[in-house]
């Protein structure tokens, strides 16, 4: 008989993609109608929460790793244990299918996920003369080839380009601390515990700022932060992999460039120096009636139905075969090493979430705030860092603790 | 068919008593000015005539049915406002077809009760016009369309040329005089202009503070006004009124003291008044004459030239102002020193409660 | 003021302060008219430049084109267009009935009444949305146009406090005049009454028309089906989630503008007569 | 009856009590009350529902709501005054107090000078007078998303179209939206712009009610243009600027849009207001509950703002 | 010290010529009365005196300075509106205290000049009042007040009583013409109002579609007009006009028809005259007698009894219009046929341009 499959996501363009996809799982199950509904992040959430309150949950939707810990805890989404049954997993990212885990539970299920990368501008070290970064990398090269990038040619003291770009944001910073072994919360995720070796790789961020060798990020202000690297202003820049396509947009043929693993920091060993990385996965609701069917699409969504050319940019495909093709290797394009991704994702892998992280870490709607907010005033220069960590520590734990 | 009778009618505005029991006859037919200062209540009076307000107390009839509780519009009543209070978004002709609709009168039936009064008030020509694109005459004389369409059995008007400037209002004063001639319905007129009053009643009424001081028609009120109000107020220039003290007084006779030593006689029936009591003084500047010798002399301040009469303005030696009417133009000027006399029958003597004395009753011969 | 107008010299100045201000008003909505002519990757080019790209090249409308076209767009403007004039029709109609009440008619408590109106004014949405959600969800109403249309229908503060006042500006005796000519409370506001108001009433739909027409977050609670779509939530789709396409978006808000100018220009006397006569008095 | 009156009848507009037995005539009572109350409360009919249903169960919903820990997808538990509490004591909400009220202070003056210099600049017959009028009124009714992108590149610091004028008179670069002294006064600039031409209109048509011989009176006794201005023209746009008034500081007080769009709330909450704070807490970390006690928290400081308006407002506004 | 002359003063607004050229002398400390009707240029005129409009073209001298283009403040004039203009937002004393602040008088000055012109006006007791709490007359002398403190060489009105009751309007009048005998000021009065030019005027200025009509002093603009305009428009009832054709005219008479058949003779030179021209024949209703055999045989339609005279409305077989004044009251009724007879030396005649015929010269014995 006739059923109604609904199905949300935070991106059009996804949407876009992914209809492909659904008209053939529409095609394979005869009677089933999948309502897709589209929106950006900033409206998605409000919109779920609505829909999560009044008992209205789609089938399927959209699940952030930033967010799932708390909707699991809230007990909206499935535990897909039970219907994932004896299937095999073989085929996914195991560390990818871990991130949907929450206390035993598979509340979510992975359909790509992305990992925070070093860009570097080629063009700029050939000019400079420097060698390529790779994983060997010391923090201390780093500082060199930074120093050595930041070039004021016209003398007017502000260079044309520096040798690195930075912000408070987590996916700029939180690299560096993680592959220095540090970390911001407690074991459980229940407090802040900013550890030394975090500080320590704050430290270094902002002194990189303060010598000059990355702008103050109030001086770019009004230029988005992802065009940064694209426009030349900086030699090199951490961010996540899905800035990729951003990159190829902007930069076209105008500059040679590629990516790298963040530097292993000087406090971390190869056991504590963990890999950042996290899914965009897909869920299947409490509030949904028919969780086999909600299952296989999601099942349908994150296996091999979807081509290398459905994922944007430096999104990995959750299905390692996928990710494997040459297509997403993207032969010919620059970056040309887009496998480093897949090795980070080998890699253990930590990504620091709680509930409430988007508080504390400060993110999206709130990105001003937070962590993130405190360390802009360090990079500002307008606080030190030890008050800016001891003001994000107990603002953190106040969120925390309610 | 309709005369108007109001009894013990009292209206009251939270503590202020605005009506304070009027009785009342208006006789089918008749044209009946009700005037008084404002604030008298007339306005009130005539809202409570029309359905607009209803009585605290008291009870009203119209062509002997009780139309107290009615609704304005059982009342078969027009009413034309002060501010005309035509419909501006509507033409003439809709402002005159408004009532008609609610008597749900025919297409037909309503054309030719717009046209008839169209004729009558001479607006034929305006049928389509917006109240805006209208003078101020105009408007007066649709207002008056859009009430006589319904051929009601009372009109009611509330101070309806006040807002004319002089001229125009004059020739409205005899058109409507005609009009009223012309179609023979009771009219119910509110004034605060006594000319109008004057001019234009057959019965005048006259109120104050919420009372009626006096009735009658408008010869009689300025021959004999009841009170020392309605002395004051018909009569254009006013009638002078004089503080004084009785001197001597009989049957016949009131000899009263204006100011030092000057003396002026009335021929009053002075019975109840003792020597040395205060009593006004009355004199209509027509009545007063200019004389060269005697009388009351003054010095003149202002002189009016109307054309055919010079109204003269002269203050006593006590300072109190006193005009008089000269017929055509005068060779008075201002400053000059002159007398004014008035015949002992032509002058008012006021108690002190108000109340005019009598002329003294006709010699039993 | 006119005399300062009659000399030259300050007649200058005043246009020059106008001309200065102008600019600064119309700067942003021209940097957004440039930018819905411009390529995409023109669009961060360093430093800013004003020159619209597309207008030089064989398909100056491109963005339009594609808004329009490729979007749904046409849709969007329909749907936009039929839930706020159905909600700033019903907020005229409602407005205009209350207000008359309170201004001309009595009723015991009515002001009190009039004062919670105004008074629940003050609390903002954003609290207030999610249960009306729930209650929108009760009545069954969920991904249609009457959660978007009824509430503002209902209830309008600005619009009610307005129509009061001019309500209550305009003479007692049209309704007086009425009464003796035999109309009932319905005929003296429907014939006398209503047609007055029509500065106010105008100027009232045009406030209400803009202020839905821009409304964001009930639509996106709302609305479900893609067909329902309004105008800025199609505006939304151009924000993804790493990026936003400028060209379209500005293209589209461009777009979206117009038909509020519209309104805006063709309301514009009444506006003015509108205030002037209600609420806002010298 | 009461408030159908000649417009003749003295006493100051609405004044009048409304209660009906003060001088209702001795009608009927039954009968004739309803005659009178049916048709008024018909016309009321639609706005009492409308307030009940759409506008007092929200609220009360809300207002219950503060008063709980509830997340939206939460089960809803019971805290008694823990929100408020939390509000009072936390230096986070403190300092978004301190915004809200710094904020409140450049905007809505900013915004009344604006609106008031334009509206007596363009109080004329001049016939560009019209245009004038619109192109400050654009920006009211265009996209805030949109035109606050403008503004973003307006205020840029190193490539920003305000800082390069600024380069022109000698003044150094201004991080407007980055520089935690001048965000919450770039989010206000671009407020009172986006506003002042829908104030204007207000104030405009207030204006249009002074009679235009008082000015020639002002003339003849010799006052010129400013004085004429500060004697004639507040005073009698008195009414018209408090009803501004009272407007731009609720506005002040609910404005998120731009702040959302401009700078985010930052640097590091330096712009983050209370109704961006409630966004933030209902919309991004759906602490709803403790978004309804801010809420209120909001109500109570608007409603002691603009009572103390209306206290004051027999010193200044003239009837 | 303050005469005031306009040099061919033009204003022009768009395509229409409001004034068309308008010279005039005004003495000092005369009281002179620009009259005429609605849209003929009197505010218009007023305001460029004022300096709150400005002439298209001509000049304009106050006490011999040329002030054409100077402020109003500038002028040493004061200037009372028709709605009295008064700041509504301060009290009586403010109000007063207004010019002279701009005057930079000092405080104790300021208060003295007040209470002085409160003196003046008795509106001492009024001084804390807002407008809004005056009555029309107060209103009336305060905005006089105001415009008597700064001791101004000249007073501009423009039209000040119109918006009074018609008592309060006779009572002000008055007492504008005792205040400038008081003061001693040039004023400049304003109005439509005829009744108002008449009585108050030293001289009377009448303005028709922009241009000067007659200049001269009440009576003799009443007894002798100098086109029909002026006729018809000074005088109230006003002059009843006929039209008529010329039957003989010679030096000292003019006999002409009006109606089937029935002659008027009127006593002026008729040289410019032929047999059968188009001319109006105007008499003034109080040059009309009511007789009972002869005249012109009229029906009566509407008495206006006004006490000290009546106005007596009647047709002509013709159907025109014509009015009389019977002094006092009288026995006439409506529907009554009589005579209206006019003696030959009170009949005016104005040739077709509208230019009265001048009565014929005195006989050279
Ligand atoms: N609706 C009302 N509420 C309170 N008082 C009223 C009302 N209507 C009239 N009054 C008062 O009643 C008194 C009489 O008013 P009314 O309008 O009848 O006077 P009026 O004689 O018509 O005066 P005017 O000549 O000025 O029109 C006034 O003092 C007025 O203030
Ligand atoms: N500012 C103006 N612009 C255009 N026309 C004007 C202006 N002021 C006056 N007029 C025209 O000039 C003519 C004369 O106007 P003015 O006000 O001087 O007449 P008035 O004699 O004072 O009339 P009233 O007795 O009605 O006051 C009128 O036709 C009027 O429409
Ligand atoms: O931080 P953003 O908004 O760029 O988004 C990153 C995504 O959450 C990746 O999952
Ligand atoms: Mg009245
Ligand atoms: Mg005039």
């Amino acid at each position: 008989q006739e059923t109604t499959l609904t199905y949300m996501l935070w991106s059009t363009d996804q949407a876009e993609i992914e209809a492909g996809a659904i008209a053939a799982f529409e095609a394979a199950n005869p009677g089933v109608t999948v309502e897709v509904q589209a929106m950006p992040p900033s409206d998605y959430w409000p919109r779920v929460s609505a829909l999560a309150a009044s008992g209205d949950l789609p089938d399927v939707m959209a699940m952030s790793s930033g967010f799932v810990q708390e909707w699991a805890a809230a007990g909206n989404l499935m535990d897909l244990a039970p219907l994932i049954g004896d299937t095999s997993l073989e085929g996914y990212f195991e560390s990818a299918v871990e991130i949907g885990q929450i206390d035993g539970a598979q509340v979510a299920f992975p359909q790509n996920w992305v990992a925070p990368v070093l860009y570097y501008n080629r063009t700029a070290f050939d000019a400079a003369g420097l060698e390529y970064p790779d994983a060997d990398w010391t923090w201390d090269d780093f500082r060199t080839a930074a120093e050595a990038l930041t070039i004021d040619a016209d003398g007017d003291g502000t260079p044309e380009q520096y040798g690195y770009w930075v912000y408070g944001r987590y996916a700029q910073t939180d690299p560096w601390v993680f592959r220095n072994g540090g970390r911001f919360v407690n074991e459980d995720g229940t407090a802040l515990e900013i550890n030394d070796e975090a500080v320590n790789a704050l430290a270094f961020l902002a002194s990189i700022v303060d010598d000059g060798f990355a702008p103050r990020p109030l001086e770019l202000e009004g230029i988005r932060q992802q065009d940064v690297f694209g426009m030349g202003l900086a030699a090199m820049w951490v961010d996540g992999s899905w800035n990729i396509d951003n990159n190829r947009a902007l930069i076209g043929d105008s500059f040679e460039w590629g990516i790298a693993q963040v530097p292993m920091g000087p406090d971390a060993t190869p056991e504590t120096a963990v890999a950042y990385a996290w899914a965009d996965m897909l869920a299947v609701t409490t509030d949904s009636a028919q969780t086999d069917l909600a299952w296989a699409l999601v099942q349908h969504l994150t296996g091999p139905t979807l081509t290398a050319a459905d994922f944007t940019g430096g999104k990995v495909p959750a299905w390692s075969a996928t990710a494997m093709s040459e297509e997403w290797l993207g032969r010919g394009q620059q970056p040309d090493n887009m496998e480093l991704i897949l090795e980070i994702g080998a890699q253990p892998l930590y990504t620091g979430f709680t509930p409430n992280w988007s508080a504390w870490r400060g993110y999206a709607a709130a990105g001003s705030g937070g962590l993130n907010g405190e360390l802009d005033e360090v990079f500002n220069g307008r606080k030190s860092l030890e008050d800016a960590l001891a003001a994000a520590t107990a603002y953190g734990n106040d969120i925390l603790s309610r | 068919m309709a005369e108007v009778s109001l009894h013990a009618i009292t209206r009251r505005f939270g503590p202020t008593e605005v009506l304070r029991g009027i009785d009342l006859e208006i006789a089918d037919g008749s044209f009946t000015v009700i005037v008084g200062p404002s604030g008298c209540g007339k306005s009130t009076l005539l809202r409570i005539l029309a359905g607009l307000d209803a009585p605290t107390s008291g009870s009203l009839h119209i062509a002997g049915r009780d139309v107290t509780g009615l609704e304005p519009a059982e009342r078969r009543i027009a009413m034309v406002f002060q501010n005309y209070s035509l419909y501006p978004h509507m033409s003439v002709r809709e402002n005159m077809a408004f009532p008609l609709r609610s008597l749900r009168m025919g297409r037909a039936e309503r054309a030719a009760a717009i046209d008839r009064a169209a004729d009558i008030l001479r607006i034929g020509d305006l049928l389509d016009r917006k109240p805006a694109h209208l003078s101020g005459g105009q408007r007066q004389r649709v207002a008056i369309g859009r009430a006589i369409v319904r051929e009601p059995s009372v009109f009611l008007f509330d101070e309806p040329l006040s807002n004319l400037d002089a001229a125009l209002r004059g020739q409205m004063r005899v058109e409507l005089a005609e009009l009223h001639r012309q179609l023979g319905t009771t009219m119910v007129y509110v004034t605060h202009d006594q000319v109008e009053a004057m001019t234009m009643a057959e019965r005048i009424v006259v109120l104050n503070g919420g009372r009626v001081e006096q009735v009658g028609a408008p010869m009689d009120l300025y021959r004999s006004p009841a009170t020392r109000f309605v002395a004051g107020f018909i009569g254009q220039p006013p009638m002078n009124l004089l503080q004084a003290t009785v001197v001597r007084a009989d049957v016949a006779h009131v000899v009263a003291m204006i100011g030092a030593n000057q003396h002026i006689e009335a021929a009053v029936d002075g019975r109840g008044l003792a020597p040395g009591e205060a009593i006004s003084i009355g004199v209509r500047p027509d009545d007063l004459a200019v004389v060269a010798q005697g009388g009351i002399p003054v010095r003149l301040s202002v002189l009016e030239r109307l054309g055919p009469q010079t109204v003269v303005h002269a203050r006593t030696e006590g300072g109190a102002a006193l005009s008089a009417v000269v017929a055509g133009d005068t060779e008075l000027a201002p400053g000059d020193r002159v007398g004014l006399f008035a015949p002992a029958d032509r002058v008012h003597v006021f108690a002190s409660s108000g109340q005019a004395l009598p002329r003294p009753p006709r010699p039993a011969l | 003021m006119s005399d300062t107008l009659r000399r030259a010299p300050a007649l200058i100045a005043l246009y020059v302060v106008l001309l200065a201000y102008a600019c600064v008003t119309l700067m942003p909505f021209a940097w957004m008219l440039i930018t819905s002519f411009k390529e995409s990757r023109d669009v961060f080019r360093l430093p800013p430049s004003f020159v619209p790209t597309l207008l030089y090249g064989p398909d100056p409308l491109a963005n339009y084109t594609e808004v329009l076209t490729q979007h749904d767009f046409l849709l969007y403007f329909r749907n936009s267009f039929f839930v706020s004039t159905m909600a700033a029709l019903g907020q005229v109609a409602t407005c205009a009935l209350a207000g008359y009440a309170f201004a001309r008619m009595e009723l015991p408590g009515k002001n009190a009444i009039f004062a919670l109106i105004l008074a629940t004014a003050f609390v903002p949405t954003e609290v207030t949305i999610i249960p009306e959600f729930l209650l929108m969800r009760q009545l069954g109403w969920i991904d249609s146009f009457l959660p978007l249309i009824v509430p503002s229908f209902l209830v309008g503060s600005f619009g009610t406090f307005m129509l009061r006042e001019y309500f209550a500006s305009l003479p007692a005796e049209y309704g007086e005049a009425a009464r003796i000519d035999g109309a009932g409370p319905w005929r003296i506001f429907w014939r006398i009454y209503l047609p007055l108001a029509r500065p106010a009433l105008i100027s009232i739909f045009v406030i209400a028309f803009i202020n839905n027409w821009d409304e964001l977050l009930r639509p996106l609670l709302y609305l479900n089906s893609p067909e329902l779509r309004t105008v800025p939530l199609g505006l939304m789709r151009f924000v993804g989630e790493f990026e936003a396409e400028w060209t379209l978006l500005m293209a589209g808000s461009v777009a979206s503008t117009l038909p509020l100018i519209l309104i805006y220009v063709l309301g514009q006397k009444y506006v003015l007569q509108g205030f002037a006569g209600g609420g806002v008095k010298g | 009856m009461s408030e159908i009156r000649s417009t003749r009848a003295p006493g100051p507009r609405g004044r009048v009590p409304i209660s009906d037995n003060d001088h209702a005539p001795a009608r009927p009572r039954s009968q004739s009350r309803w005659k009178t109350w049916g048709p008024a409360l018909l016309f009321l009919l639609p706005a009492i529902v409308g307030l009940l249903v759409f506008r007092l169960i929200p609220i009360g919903w809300a207002f219950a709501l503060s008063f709980t820990n509830w997340r939206i997808f939460n089960d809803i538990e019971w805290v008694g005054l823990a929100n408020y509490a939390h509000i009072l004591t936390s230096p986070v909400s403190r300092e978004v107090l301190g915004n809200t009220l710094w904020f409140t202070a450049m905007y809505v003056p900013g915004v009344m000078v604006v609106s008031v210099t334009l509206a007596v600049l363009l109080n004329n017959s001049l016939r560009s007078s019209a245009f004038f009028r619109g192109a400050f009124f654009l920006p009211y009714i265009t996209a805030t998303v949109a035109v606050t992108l403008a503004w973003r590149w307006i205020f840029s610091t190193r490539f920003g179209l305000l800082n390069h004028l600024l380069a022109q008179v000698d003044i150094d670069r201004i991080a407007w939206l980055a520089d935690p002294a001048w965000a919450l006064p770039a989010v206000a600039i671009v407020s009172v712009w986006k506003d002042a031409g829908f104030y204007m209109i207000l104030l405009i048509a207030g204006l249009q009610t002074i009679d235009p011989g008082v000015y020639e009176a002002a003339r003849i006794d010799g006052a010129r243009a400013f004085r004429r201005f500060y004697a004639i023209t507040l005073p009698l746009l008195s009414r018209s600027l408090f009803f501004v008034l009272i407007l731009a500081l609720v506005r002040s007080t609910q404005t998120f849009e731009i702040t959302y769009a401009l700078t985010n709330g930052g640097p590091n909450r330096a712009s983050t207001t209370l109704a961006f704070y409630i966004y933030q807490n209902a919309f991004v970390h759906f602490e709803m509950g403790y978004a309804s006690a801010l809420a209120y928290v909001l109500c109570f400081v608007i409603g002691l703002i603009t009572l103390l308006n209306f206290h004051l407002r027999r010193r200044w506004v003239h009837e």
